[in-house]
């Protein structure tokens, strides 16, 4: 028989898991409240949305660094701080989007609001741990409400991007767990810090290479599938066009911030102990992801999907970081996505706002070049504040974006990996024409069609979200500084 | 006070000048004429003033007025000396330049540009003044491009005429003479920098003194060097071949303006320059030695070319021209203060001779061929008699001033042993009065040719004739100041003196040039007194054809230069620029737009294979791994 | 081979050599089969069998759970799914071209397997939540899930009512109209700022 | 005797024998099983592992891997159904609206 | 004024934001005003300027990213004191002359916002300030070229922008390695220019950093042959965006030369004289032949910038005072006199809407006045003493003589050819008779036009006649950078090159 156990409360560290818990709880709350009450206005999920993930947030930042709870399950490392709150923050500026003065589907079920909320405590999981059983099972927890988020928007294309989503995502799924596997199976263990320990005693034994290179591998694989790197990408171009432009910009960074935890955490360490392939692999990966996404990008008719094959680009660019595994790296990662969380949150909520619920702008897009032709000249302010993002997206300096990049490039240059900041720049520079391009077209061109106005769907939220979008990306020089020295603060402090 | 008189005798031809454009594009005012006149003329008696100061005291006036460049360890001022060869220049300048303005306001009478014309008129003199009496070589060169372009403004004064063919104009059109001669000059101007940076370099500075103080410390190779790169300067400004097409295209110019400065100042500047830097000339006699080979053949190749043709203004040009090369070929000798001489006695009369042909012009409604004329003593006797003075006095007649200052020239040679040139020069001497009488006998003598349905000849306004007539007096008695000159100037420049050889020759040599001369004008005398007698045959040999047409020189240039530069610019920007360089960066962006549209065919819109290119990249990896892990 | 024949004749041999072979090709049918209902059931098929893996292992609370979870409720689902589709007819599909299809699958079973064969297997390694000899299985795995797992034990719970959320609203009534793609409702809302909508 | 290897061979196959359904099936629901097939496979793993190692740890991740597997299927079908009643189809060559 | 800088630099910024509500009939005004606000400022700033310091003055340093090592830094010395005060000044008479008749405001506040961003570049010593000014101006260039250009103005744009753009991310790699460096050497992290300069770095390093340097640099000025962008940015720009253009976006590239790779990488610079008076050789020759194939005026001026731009390349590679003096002082002079000569196309322009030279013919007869002002223009172009064009032309080319007589010739055709393709556009548009009838009535330059180019015709003459005002801070600072070099540099081939003026050494 065995011993009773006895867990005294103290040891389970319990705090370090209220953050998650109080995420789920208000998805529960809110599923509470549509049980009383139906068809109460969105506005007020929103706000409870808002609400419950501030108080989130003051949990998060309330937290004692280096910490683990619940039987080690929980890690609670800076890394898990940084990363927690910018999925939080990146979840409290996205969600007011749903504020739209159009209505749109999936807004009308509160249980969006509430999978919102467990996918943002998934992503919580997801990010603070070290377990590879909880990664997996936070990934999932997202994954799946961000899938049924996805398909919650009601309309054919939004079907098809759900389901190659899901269906890739289940493949990346196994993958995950057959990587995980045979990392358990050359380490007896699951969690990565042990994992660390005993592949280091391992590391030597010629044979064993293969799958410790393997494990990597595949775990790479569907990592590289939630990153959308190159080419476990295809997945991404589709989704962003099918998804509503306000969820997509959400997508665009958060579950990608949360799986740059994840890879991190697991490459980081697979650098540590040294094992240079992998290093290499994820540089080739990277270099390959953000050349061919721009190129792929520079063709494309539709600025959504431009967007996305953009946003695959920034990710390659970031990848290219994690492979370098300095402390200014790793800050640059998180530097990197909190820049580029608010122009693209601009970026998207500009497109969003010109959403027509039902008239496509022609049979394919909704969002064509086109539909921005002369912009400057039916609505200056949205075409001046619409190129501003495209600018910072360009990596044009001061704006947010820009400061980014220079940190990632930096971070190369610091690693001696003086080729990979020159590709970098150069990426920069093919991507800039696909921005610019859009720039030509709202500045430089005339209107298509006989439009008084495009802002079929905005509203004074929407105006509060762009407005603060811009004076974030206008603005980056001066909160840089703060922002370096804190990520760098929490990184240095968990030892990456 | 003398510094004063320095700055009147330079700024007042400024001042005329800014006058004048004032009234640049209003209607014609006399009063911009002779205002302007009166303001050369103040500048003339400042010269004088000075040049009588310089003679009482013998000292020269220096003045520098400001700084222009510093930079570095370069010092430019902006310094001005009058010293007995600048002010000899000056009083010339500014003598013959009030001559030719007095002249303008009659000859400009019915332009509409009259006011403009003396503005440009008056910069030129400005540029002159500045060039003769700078005290550095960078003054000189801004002088020198000074009246560069005021060349080309005065040359192209007529820009309104259209291009001709070269048959029928040789010259094409005022525009296009005046850019080929500021082109041609440009080409010189860069030897002459060329000069500037090598003398800066070796001495530090570009001050007269200064450099010539230096000669003697720098290395032979050097003085040669700059020698050789400043004297291709004056081969610009003084038209010498090959860079002398220029000067007979730049009779497109209204004539007072070829009078001015393509005969009597700015042509000149090139042996100014000689003259100036003769210290540096001194010490390098191979260079020397082929300035004066240079300007002999010149003489001898301008002459010859004078002989056949029909222009009246062209045939000048070519005495000027081989007159230039006269006193090249005494400064290559040594004999700056003979070159001078030459130079202020040409001045008189080649101005005398072309401010007659302008009144032939005048006369004669802008007709310019010689063989289209005749007979015309009748009706402008007083031209007739300063034209027919002045080709005696450029001829060398005795005691003309060409006379004194030619054959000291012709002497000069002989002196130096260099007997070929010596011949040539002789030679020369006799195409000289030829050509020169051949126009006067063609103009003046025998039957009207011209149509006098059209043209009815009249003599010039009076005021225009005594205007010219001092320069007349000069043309005539200027050879008797030759002693006095030699040793105004002697005191500055170095001396120079025939061998007792020489003087024992000295009466031959003179009655040979006489002869040489004398037989050229009886030749004339012969062949066009009566009238025009064509010589078809003489006409179409290979001989008259090839003087006729310059020896083809110009056309060479346009074959060999002009047309190959403009084919290769073209090829360069269609060829070089738009199909290769430009296209290599568009080729970037295109492969790179190009390798989107392929690369974007992976996104099929189809999940299959999308699986599928996931399952290719994670057996690649695993593949790669394995590869890895099996070599390593 | 005497040593393939040597541990077939065991029992755990045998049954691992069976149970392999089974698995095998009944999961080949489920993939290869173009008839859903073929396909469904060698799938179960297939699943009892693996549940026989995880009893031959040791592993009883898992093949208990395996046989529910999967042959109980999945199998289930899949069923009523495969009726909602009426895809119980032959399925015509275009499938990927074979060699693809194959090489890749080939290629990879290749390298798993290679990197499977690697010596892996460890003696040094200690087990960090070690079986107790004598202890039933499930009371191991319980004390485990519940202390150790816990945290990942309940957000398996949210993630299935996650599932749950999804499935109700997705298969839900309210999704067979669109309210994005309808225009009416939405006038009043922040009208002063969308007047010039629609001409 | 049977060893670690053994198993993981066996599930290495079934792995491989899953992704060649995810590779050539276009029915979705056909897809699907494929997908479960992969997960079973390294179910095998994971509990040979554990059974090896006498670590309990690879049982828990099987465990949650069932679990995943379940909410997987719910969603997924969810997912098909609703694209279903929009299509009639749920052949993937019929699902390639968006691409380039 | 411990702030002027900074005022100079976000004043205009400021002003074009207010422009956003200024009515569309007042912005000319509105925009005229500001900048002659900013230009006085500019020129307070001048007279405050202390000419005889050759070091940094009115030196601004704020902390801005201080764990990265970036700041507020500003300051001028007599290099770029002057391209300030052009700056300033182009832009005013740009704007005074703006003929542009479409989204006038659009416009207005769009230079203005560009002024800021040129000036911010002349003023930044801090090399990510500098960067962000120097990738900020192309935006505005971008629209200006895009909304208000000719037919091929998209295509224009677009190619200035992202090949400027690709240069200036090759020469942020530089800068980031630059800061790497200086890190690992001192510990700090730091992007202040003045720290840079005190970094003594060994050769290799110097020449990667150079050419990294060199790219961002040579593709802005432009060198042959990255100079392909700029005929097509000229020639669709409308005037205000070529004035620009030619009088202050060119000579980013080169102060940067000046102000980043000579002082930081002395020793590199040297050895790679020769490269680079090669290409600026190629530069002058070759594009000013180019320049003369051309039927549109626009262009030759294009063109002919090219050659110019190379001519100030080679000074700024003579390595002496005299040939890096000589270089700054033919910025101002480039920027002055092809900005008008920009503008006087920009007039012909708008009455005829063609720059075909064909077109034309005879112009000087119609509008006497405006065939004068380009007359001047084309002189001091040509470099004609006595104008501006010389005495930076002369100053050069008397540098260069001492690295290399042979070069210094080739490099001195340009005054030969420079004339030739000149005189060539003036004799093909303003001389002969006038051959089309729509030429016949062409008015002459009204008073807008006449009042914005007659202060640059009295500038060309001003400094042209009298230079010192500006030439002895620029030499006072360029002597002191030389002799910095020369105590810099770690190779003997460098010491030998870099030459300090006598003066200089006698004042040591």
């Amino acid at each position: 028989m065995l011993e009773p156990i006895n867990v005294s409360l103290e040891s389970l560290n319990l705090i370090t898991l209220a953050p998650m818990l109080i995420a789920i709880a208000g998805g529960l709350i809110i599923l509470c409240i549509d049980l009383f009450k139906d068809g109460l206005h969105k506005s007020l999920y929103v706000m409870l949305t808002v609400l419950v993930l501030l108080i989130d947030l003051g949990s998060v930042i309330g937290l004692n660094l280096n910490e683990r709870g619940f039987f080690d399950v929980i890690l609670i490392d800076g890394i898990s701080i940084v990363s927690q709150v910018l999925i939080i923050v990146g979840s409290i500026v996205f969600i007011p989007l749903a504020l739209s003065s159009k209505r749109f589907h999936e807004y009308s079920y509160p249980e969006f609001f509430a999978l919102f909320l467990f996918m943002v405590a998934g992503f919580q999981f997801m990010v603070a741990s070290d377990n590879l059983i909880l990664i997996f099972v936070g990934l999932e927890t997202a994954s799946l409400a961000l899938y049924t988020l996805i398909a919650l928007h009601n309309r054919s294309n939004s079907y098809e991007a759900a389901v190659k989503y899901f269906t890739m995502g289940a493949l990346a799924a196994g993958f995950f767990a057959m990587g995980s596997a045979m990392i358990y199976a050359l380490t007896g263990s699951i969690e990565i810090y042990k994992i660390a320990e005993v592949l280091g005693t391992r590391i030597g034994e010629t044979d064993l290479m293969i799958a410790i290179f393997g494990g990597f591998i595949l775990i790479l694989v569907s990592l590289a599938f939630k990153l959308s790197l190159y080419p476990f990408h295809t997945w991404a171009p589709d989704v962003y066009e099918g998804a509503s432009a306000a969820l997509v910009g959400y997508m665009s960074v958060v579950p990608k911030i949360a799986a740059f935890v994840v890879a991190i955490r697991v490459f980081g360490m697979a650098i540590d102990l040294g094992i240079e392939p992998i290093r290499t692999t994820i540089l080739v990966i990277a270099v390959l992801t953000m050349t061919l996404a721009n190129i792929m990008a520079l063709v494309q008719e539709d600025v959504k999907r431009m967007l996305a094959y953009s946003s695959i680009s920034h990710a390659g660019f970031v990848m290219a970081a994690l492979a370098l595994d300095t402390t200014e790296a790793n800050t640059s990662i998180f530097l990197y996505y909190a820049l580029f969380m608010f122009t693209n949150l601009g970026a998207f909520a500009m497109l969003w706002i010109s959403r027509h619920k039902m008239r496509r702008f022609n049979n394919r897009y909704d969002h064509p070049y086109e539909k921005f032709a002369g912009f400057i000249k039916i609505m200056p302010v949205g075409a001046v504040i619409m190129g501003l993002f495209m600018l910072s997206l360009a990596g044009v300096p001061p704006f947010s974006v820009f400061w980014g990049k220079i940190y990632v490039m930096q971070a190369a240059v610091n690693a001696g990996y003086i080729w990979l900041a020159l590709v970098m720049g150069l990426n920069s520079v093919i991507a800039a024409y696909y921005y610019l391009k859009l720039v030509v077209y709202m500045f430089l061109k005339d209107p298509i069609k006989d439009v008084d106005t495009i802002y079929y769907n905005i509203s004074r939220p929407l105006m509060v979200i762009i407005g603060f979008a811009t004076v974030a990306t206008l603005g980056a020089i001066f909160y840089i500084q703060p922002l370096v020295s804190y990520i760098y603060y929490m990184i240095s402090a968990s030892g990456y | 006070m003398m510094e004063n008189l320095v700055y009147i005798a330079l700024f007042a031809p400024l001042v005329s000048s800014l006058f004048a454009a004032m009234f640049g594009m209003s209607q014609r005012k006399t009063f911009v004429g002779v205002i302007a006149s009166l303001l050369l003329f103040t500048s003339f008696v400042a010269s004088a003033t000075l040049a009588v100061e310089v003679f009482t005291t013998g000292e020269a006036i220096a003045v520098t007025m400001m700084q222009w460049i510093g930079m570095g360890d370069l010092y430019i001022p902006f310094g001005f000396v009058v010293d007995q060869v600048s002010v000899t220049m000056m009083t010339m300048v500014s003598l013959i330049s009030t001559i030719v303005h007095v002249y303008s306001i009659g000859y400009m009478d019915h332009d509409k540009s009259f006011n403009r014309f003396f503005s440009y008129l008056s910069a030129f003199v400005f540029s002159m003044m500045v060039l003769v009496m700078s005290d550095n070589f960078a003054g000189l060169f801004i002088g020198w491009e000074g009246v560069g372009v005021c060349s080309w403004l005065l040359i192209g004064f007529w820009y309104h005429k259209p291009d001709q063919s070269r048959e029928d104009n040789p010259s094409i059109s005022p525009s296009w003479a005046a850019n080929e001669a500021f082109i041609m000059n440009r080409i010189a101007d860069l030897g002459m920098l060329v000069g500037l940076f090598i003398l800066y370099w070796n001495v530090g500075s570009l001050q007269y003194d200064a450099v010539f103080a230096a000669i003697p410390n720098l290395d032979q190779w050097i003085l040669n060097g700059a020698a050789i790169a400043l004297f291709i300067g004056a081969m610009g400004k003084s038209a010498q071949f090959p860079l002398h097409t220029w000067l007979t295209d730049a009779m497109e110019g209204p004539t007072p303006v070829s009078a001015l400065i393509h005969a009597a100042t700015m042509v000149t500047a090139g042996v100014f320059l000689v003259i100036r830097a003769n210290p540096l000339f001194a010490v390098t006699p191979e260079v020397s030695y082929f300035i004066a080979a240079l300007g002999t053949f010149v003489a001898f190749f301008a002459a010859s070319m004078a002989l056949v043709n029909r222009d009246l203004k062209r045939i000048i040009a070519f005495s000027t021209l081989s007159q230039l090369g006269y006193m090249f070929a005494a400064a290559g000798l040594g004999a700056y203060w003979i070159a001078l001489f030459h130079l202020v006695a040409h001045a008189f009369f080649k101005a005398l001779l072309f401010l007659g042909a302008g009144n032939v012009m005048h006369a004669m409604h802008d007709e310019l061929d010689i063989f289209k004329m005749g007979g015309l003593k009748k009706v402008m006797r007083p031209t007739y008699i300063y034209m027919g003075l002045a080709s005696l006095t450029l001829a060398g007649i005795f005691p003309l001033a060409g006379f004194f200052s030619k054959d000291a020239i012709i002497e000069t040679a002989f002196n130096e042993g260099t007997y070929i040139l010596w011949i040539m020069l002789v030679v020369t001497a006799g195409m000289t009065a030829f050509y020169s009488f051949r126009q006067v006998f063609l103009t003046f003598h025998g039957t009207e040719r011209y149509d006098h349905h059209e043209i009815h000849p009249h003599e010039m306004y009076k005021f225009v004739l005594i205007a010219m007539s001092p320069l007349a007096i000069l043309a005539v008695i200027a050879g008797f100041f030759k002693g006095g000159f030699e040793t105004f100037v002697t005191s500055l420049l170095p001396a120079y003196h025939m061998s007792e050889h020489t003087h024992h020759y000295v009466w031959l040599l003179t009655a040979i040039v006489t002869l040489f001369a004398v037989g050229g004008i009886l030749l004339a005398y012969l062949k066009y007194n009566k009238g025009l007698e064509r010589n078809e045959k003489l006409e179409n040999s290979f001989i008259y054809k090839l003087l006729a047409n310059q020896y083809y020189i110009p056309r060479l240039y346009e074959e060999m230069i002009s047309k190959p530069y403009a084919m290769i610019s073209e090829k360069f920007w269609h060829g070089v620029d738009l199909k290769i360089v430009d296209r290599t960066v568009d080729g970037i962006a295109h492969f790179l737009y190009r390798s989107g549209d392929v690369n974007r065919r992976m996104q099929t819109g189809n999940l299959s294979h999308y699986l599928n290119w996931m399952a290719v990249g994670a057996v690649v990896l695993m593949v790669a791994a394995a590869v890895t892990a099996m070599i390593g | 081979m005497e040593n393939f024949l040597a541990s077939l004749f065991t029992f755990q041999g045998f049954a691992f050599y069976l149970f392999s072979f089974l698995t095998i090709i009944l999961f080949w049918i489920t993939v290869m089969s173009n008839n859903v209902l073929y396909a469904m059931t060698s799938l179960a098929s297939g699943m009892v069998l693996i549940s026989g893996f995880f009893f031959i292992l040791g592993a009883d609370f898992l093949g208990v759970v395996q046989l529910i979870v999967y042959v109980g409720a999945v199998m289930a689902l899949y069923s009523f799914a495969m009726m909602f589709f009426d895809a119980t007819r032959e399925i015509k599909e275009k499938n990927t071209s074979g060699a693809v299809v194959f090489v890749l699958g080939g290629l990879s079973a290749l390298m798993l397997v290679l990197m499977f064969a690697a010596p892996i297997h460890s003696e040094s390694i200690q087990a960090l939540y070690p079986m107790h000899e004598g202890v039933g299985n499930a009371q191991d795995v319980g004390i485990v899930l519940f202390t150790k797992y816990l945290v990942p034990f309940e957000v398996a719970a949210l993630m299935l009512l996650v599932a749950m959320i999804a499935g109700i609203i997705l298969a839900g009534k309210k999704m067979d109209q669109s309210l994005t793609e309808m225009m009416d409702e939405d006038a009043g809302e922040d009208e002063i700022l969308t007047q010039k909508d629609e001409k | 005797m049977i060893g670690l290897s053994h198993y993981l061979i066996v599930s290495a196959l079934l792995f491989s024998i899953g992704l060649i359904g995810v590779l050539r099936r276009r029915n979705l629901l056909m897809l699907f099983f494929a997908t479960e097939v992969m997960l079973n496979a390294v179910n095998i793993a994971f509990a040979a592992i554990s059974h090896f190692y006498n670590d309990l740890s690879g049982q828990m991740f099987a465990f949650f891997v069932i679990a995943i597997a379940a909410s997987e299927v719910a969603v997924g079908l969810g997912i098909l159904i609703v694209l279903y009643k929009k299509h009639g189809s749920l052949d993937l060559d019929d699902l390639a609206t968006m691409k380039g | 004024m411990d702030y002027i800088l900074s005022i100079l630099v976000f004043f205009p910024a400021i002003a074009a934001l207010l422009g956003f509500v200024i009515d569309k009939d007042s912005a000319r005004v509105y925009g005229i005003t500001v900048a002659a606000i900013e230009f006085f400022l500019s020129l307070w700033l001048w007279f405050s300027f202390d000419g005889s310091n050759a070091g940094m003055q009115f030196v601004e340093l704020i902390p801005v990213i201080p764990d990265f090592g970036v700041n507020y830094y500003l300051g001028v010395d007599g290099i770029s004191l002057f391209i300030i005060l052009m700056t300033t000044m182009m832009t005013l008479i740009g704007i005074m002359s703006l003929s542009v008749k479409e989204n006038v405001k659009n416009m207005i506040i769009t230079l203005l916002f560009l002024e800021m961003t040129m000036v911010g570049v002349f003023v930044s010593l801090d090399a990510i300030i500098f960067y962000l000014f120097w990738e900020l101006s192309l935006v505005p260039m971008l629209y200006i070229i895009g909304a208000w250009g000719g037919s091929l103005r998209v295509y224009a744009a677009v190619k200035f922008f992202l090949y400027t753009f690709a240069g200036s991310l090759i020469m942020l790699v530089g800068m980031l390695f630059m800061a790497y460096t200086y890190q690992s050497l001192t510990g700090v992290w730091s992007f202040a220019l003045t720290d840079w300069y005190a970094l003594v770095l060994p050769v290799s390093y110097q020449m990667w950093l150079f050419a990294a340097f060199f790219i961002g640099f040579a593709i802005k000025v432009p060198m042959f042959p990255f100079h392909t962008w700029l005929p097509y940015a000229h020639g669709q720009a409308p005037t205000i965006g070529s004035v620009i253009l030619a009088a202050v976006l060119l000579k980013m590239g080169t102060y940067g030369f000046v102000r980043f790779s000579l002082p930081l990488f002395p020793d590199a610079a040297v050895i790679w004289i020769t490269p680079i008076a090669v290409l600026s050789i190629i530069m002058i020759i070759y594009t000013a032949m180019v320049a003369y194939a051309q039927k549109d005026m626009k262009q030759v001026i294009a063109y002919s910038s090219v050659s110019h731009m190379g001519i100030v390349m080679l000074g700024i590679f003579a390595m002496n005072a005299e040939g890096i003096g000589g270089s700054v002082f033919q910025m101002l002079s480039h920027g002055i006199v092809s900005g008008a000569l920009f503008m006087l196309v920009g007039v012909i322009y708008d009455r005829r809407h063609t720059k075909m030279m064909d077109e034309f013919g005879g112009i000087a007869a119609v509008m006497p006045k405006y065939a004068v002002i380009f007359g001047i223009m084309l002189v001091a172009s040509v470099g004609l003493p006595l104008t501006i064009g010389f005495v930076g032309e002369f100053l050069v080319l008397i540098g260069f003589y001492q690295v290399s007589p042979i070069m210094t010739i080739l490099a001195g055709t340009s005054i030969i050819i420079g004339s030739v393709y000149m005189l060539s556009l003036f004799k093909k548009s303003f001389f002969g008779p006038v051959t089309k009838e729509e030429n016949r009535n062409l008015k002459d330059l009204d008073a807008k036009e006449t009042w914005s180019l007659v202060p640059l015709v009295a500038i060309v003459v001003w400094l042209g006649i009298y230079p010192k005002p500006i030439l002895d801070p620029i030499d006072n600072s360029v002597k002191a950078m030389l002799n910095f070099m020369d105590e810099k540099a770690i190779t003997q081939e460098a010491k030998d090159m870099i030459h300090v003026a006598k003066s200089t050494k006698e004042a040591k």
